[in-house]
C-alpha cells in the first residue's frame, strides 16, 4: 500500500495532536512521556504549566539538552540527555512511581504495538526473542489518571494496530482512554472506541478498512487540527 | 551498620562480595552506576551472581560487562532491551531473568528496606508477568502481591557522604540508589566527594549514614 | 493538582472543608502541626469530622480543641495519652477511635499515598490491637494486613514553599506532613516563609508541588 | 514493704547499666529510646559513636536542649526539646518507621507494666479508661534488633512487674531481649530467662520472692555494676 501520511509528518502531527489535548484544557498538568513519539510532545507545550515527570526519578523536565548542554547524570527515562526547569525536584524510583501509582499524574502518553476495542494495550514486549523489558509501562498505564496512546495507525507491514483483540502480550486491560494516530483521533466513551476526529487524507471508508477494530463516529466528527 | 572504618580501597571493598552472591545495583541506564564498583566487580570474575538493577547498561558497557564475562547466574530487573545480550543469554538458557513492572520493582527493593515482606500493586495484574503471583481485589480492582526483595550486597552511586556516611546523590543519578543503599545486608557506595561531618544540611541528608557499611570515592 | 491560584487566604482556605470530612492533619505532640488551620478549625466549628493524626494535642491546645469543641466524630490514629479527653471521649461514646501502632499508621498513610491498597507488618501481631484484622505467616512470622488510609483533606505544616508549592520542612517538623501531602484528595499547607521558585535545591525539596494545593502563610 | 533500693537511685542505675550494655560492645550502634528511664540513657553514652534515633524522625539526637536552647519544632518522641549531634538527619515518620522496621535499629530500650517469662511484654496500655494511645511501641519490639526494658523492679504497690504471664495487653510476643530493674539483670537465653547479675541489696532468695517469673541463676552470676 502506498503511505498515506509520510511518516515524520505522521510523528508530528501526532505530538503536536496530543500536545493540544492539554493545551485545551488550559489548566496545570503533570504528565509522563514514553519514548519516541510521546517525548515530542514536549515541543509543543512549552510555555505553559504543564509539568513533564520522568519515571526515572524527576518532576519537571525541561527540553532536551543542547549538545553543550549534555549531562550525562541528567537524563529522561528514554535516556536522552534532558534540562531542568525552574522548581524542578528530584527524588527516588520508590517516590516516583509512588507518585504515579497513586494517582499524582494527569496522563501519560505512550506508543503501543496494538491497542483493541476494549481499549486493552499492548506495548510492553515483541514476543519475538530479542526483547526483554516491560519498564513503567504497567505501572504507567495502571497508575496515570489517564492513559493517551500516540502512535502511527499501521505497523510497518501495513497492518493495523487497532485491533478487535490484542494478540501480542497485554501491558494493560481497558485502561486506554484517547488513540491519537496520524489518521484518527479515537476516545473511548462508555467503554466504546468513538473515532472524534479524522485526517483529510483518507474517507471514513478507507479509515474503517486501515482499522480492524470496531469504532462507532462521532455525531460532531472533525478533521484532525493540530 | 558496620563498626569498622567506613573509607576502604576498592579492593577492600570488593573483597566484602563473594561468587553466588545476591547484588544489588543501583543505576538507570548509565546514569548513577557505581562505575568503578562495577568495573572491579567486572575484574574480579566473580561468579554464579544474581545481579538486581533496573537494567543491564548496554553490551559489554557498564554491567554488560558482567554478562558479557559470563558471571552472571540469574538477573532480577525490569528492562532488558538496551542490552539484547541478555534476551539472547536467556533464550539460550544461560541465565534465569526475572521481570518486574518497574514501579513494583522500585517498591519492592523499598519494602525490603522497610520490613515490609509484601504488598499489593496494581500493576500487571492480569499480563504474563503476573503469572504465579497471588492476586486480590480491592474495591473492585485486581491487585497483584509482590514480595520484598533482599540483597546480600547493594553496590550504590551517590555524589557526596560525610564522615559518617551520610549520603547525598546528584540529578537523575538518585535513581534506585537510596532504596538499595537499605535494602542490602551490605552497602557499598561509590562516592564523587567527601565532606566533613557536619557540612552536609540535616535537612538534605537523602540516605542516613546507618545504611552505608563501606565507602569509596571515585577515582 | 488544582488549576487555580495556590495562595489563598485562611478563610479562603477553609471554605474548602466540609463538615463531615476526614481530614488528616500532621504533627507529633505540638511540633509541626499546622497551627493557624487548626485554630481556623476549630473557629469553624464545622462537625463530624474524622481526624486522622497521630495524636490530638493536649486539653483544649491544639488540635484538643477540635475534641473540646464537639467536632469530632472519630479518630484514626496513635497516641492519645497526651489529651485524656480522648479516653473520657471514647469511654462516653461520645467519639469513636482506631489505634494503629504508630508505624503502621504511617505507612498506612504512605500507601494511600503511593497507591498501595494494603501491605504487610508485623507490628501489633497477636495483640489486642490486630482484633478482626488478617493475618499470614511470610518466612515464618506473622503478619499484620494493613488497609491504606486516605482522606478528603490534608492540614500540613511546612516551613518554605516556592512559587510552585514546592516544601520543604524544619526539623522534627516534618514528622507525618510530607506522606499526608501526598495521601488526601487536597492538600491545604500552612508555611512559615514563600520563597520564589527556584530558590529552593532540587535536590532538597522534599515534597514536589503537584502534591500540594492550597498555601497559606502563618501570621 | 521497705523500699530496697530508693527511687532516683534506682532510675539512674538501671539507666547506666543498660549503657554498659552498649559501652561494651565498642561499637558504632544506633540505638532507641523510650521515654522516662531509657531516655536518662543518653546521659551515660555520649562521646560514644552511639546514635539515638527518634521515631518522630531524626537519627543523631543529641542530650536534651538546656533553657536556652529550646526549639519547640525540635524534640524527642516523648516531647522534649533536644539537641543536635555533627551528622545528625531528618527523616519523616514513615521513613523513620522504615528504619526500625527494616531492622537498621540496633537496640530499643523500653520501660514496661510488665514483663513474662516468655519474654512477653506489656507496655502499651493501662487498660484503667484513661489511657488511649500504643506510641511506637508495638512497631519498636518487633523492628529493633535487640528489645532491652529498664524498669524499676516492682510496682508502686509493690507487686511484681516480672511475672509469670502478663495480665495486661501485650505489646509484643518473646521479643524482649534483657531486662535491666535495680535488683538485677536477666537475659532471655534459649526462650528461659537466666539471671545474670544480682543488685548488693538483695540476696537471691529475696529476689526470687521478688520476682514472680520463674528464671534460672548464670553460672557467672555476678554483682551488678554501673
Amino acid at each position: 500500500m502506498t503511505t498515506l501520511v509520510p511518516d515524520s509528518e505522521a510523528r508530528v502531527r501526532i505530538a503536536r495532536r496530543i500536545a493540544r489535548e492539554f493545551l485545551e484544557q488550559n489548566r496545570k498538568l503533570v504528565i509522563n512521556l514514553g519514548v519516541g513519539i510521546p517525548t515530542m510532545v514536549t515541543n509543543y507545550i512549552q510555555g505553559r504549566d504543564i509539568f513533564i515527570q520522568a519515571e526515572n526519578g524527576m518532576l519537571g523536565v525541561g527540553r532536551l539538552a543542547g549538545e553543550d548542554e549534555i549531562d550525562r547524570q541528567l537524563i529522561n527515562a528514554g535516556r536522552q540527555p534532558v534540562t531542568e526547569t525552574p522548581g524542578c525536584s528530584y527524588f527516588d524510583s520508590a517516590a516516583s512511581f509512588g507518585m504515579i501509582r497513586g494517582r499524582h499524574v494527569d496522563a501519560t502518553v505512550i506508543g503501543a504495538f496494538e491497542v483493541d476495542q476494549e481499549g486493552n494495550i499492548a506495548n510492553w514486549i515483541n514476543p519475538n526473542g530479542k526483547q526483554l523489558g516491560v519498564g513503567g509501562a504497567m505501572d504507567l498505564v495502571t497508575g496515570a489518571k489517564q492513559v493517551i496512546v500516540g502512535m502511527q495507525h499501521l505497523t510497518r507491514d501495513g497492518t493495523a494496530k487497532l485491533v478487535k483483540r490484542c494478540s501480542m502480550p497485554i501491558t494493560g486491560f481497558a485502561e486506554v482512554d484517547i488513540v491519537v494516530t496520524e489518521l484518527g483521533v479515537f476516545y473511548f466513551t462508555d467503554a466504546r472506541l468513538v473515532l472524534q476526529e479524522i485526517a483529510p487524507e483518507v474517507s471514513l471508508e478507507t479509515l474503517t478498512v486501515l482499522t480492524e477494530a470496531q469504532f462507532v463516529v462521532s455525531r460532531n466528527l472533525k478533521t484532525i487540527t493540530v | 551498620m558496620r563498626d569498622q572504618n567506613k573509607f576502604l580501597s576498592i579492593e577492600q571493598a570488593l573483597a566484602e562480595i563473594k561468587a553466588g552472591s545476591r547484588i544489588m545495583i543501583g543505576g538507570f541506564g548509565l546514569a548513577g552506576y557505581p562505575e568503578q564498583l562495577v568495573e572491579a566487580l567486572a575484574a574480579s570474575g566473580l561468579r554464579d551472581l544474581t545481579i538486581i538493577s533496573n537494567d543491564l547498561g548496554s553490551p559489554g558497557v557498564g554491567l554488560g560487562k558482567l554478562l558479557t564475562n559470563g558471571q552472571i547466574k540469574a538477573l532480577i530487573g525490569n528492562y532488558y532491551n538496551w542490552n539484547p545480550e541478555v534476551a539472547e543469554a536467556y533464550a539460550e538458557g544461560r541465565i534465569q531473568v526475572t521481570l518486574l513492572p518497574q514501579g513494583s520493582f522500585a517498591e519492592a527493593i523499598r519494602a525490603a528496606s522497610v520490613g515490609i515482606p509484601a504488598f499489593y500493586s496494581a500493576a500487571s495484574a492480569g499480563t504474563d508477568l503476573a503469572v504465579g503471583k497471588e492476586t486480590r481485589e480491592f474495591s473492585g480492582r485486581t491487585y497483584v502481591l509482590e514480595r520484598a526483595i533482599h540483597a546480600d550486597v547493594a553496590l550504590i552511586k551517590a555524589h557526596k557522604a560525610d564522615g559518617l556516611g551520610n549520603l547525598v546523590y546528584y540529578k537523575t543519578a538518585r535513581n534506585f540508589n537510596p532504596i538499595m543503599a537499605a535494602a542490602a545486608a551490605l552497602t557499598i557506595a561509590e562516592v564523587d566527594e567527601i565532606v566533613p561531618t557536619g557540612a552536609l544540611d540535616p535537612e538534605s541528608i537523602v540516605t542516613p549514614h546507618i545504611f552505608v557499611d563501606v565507602i569509596i570515592r571515585s577515582a
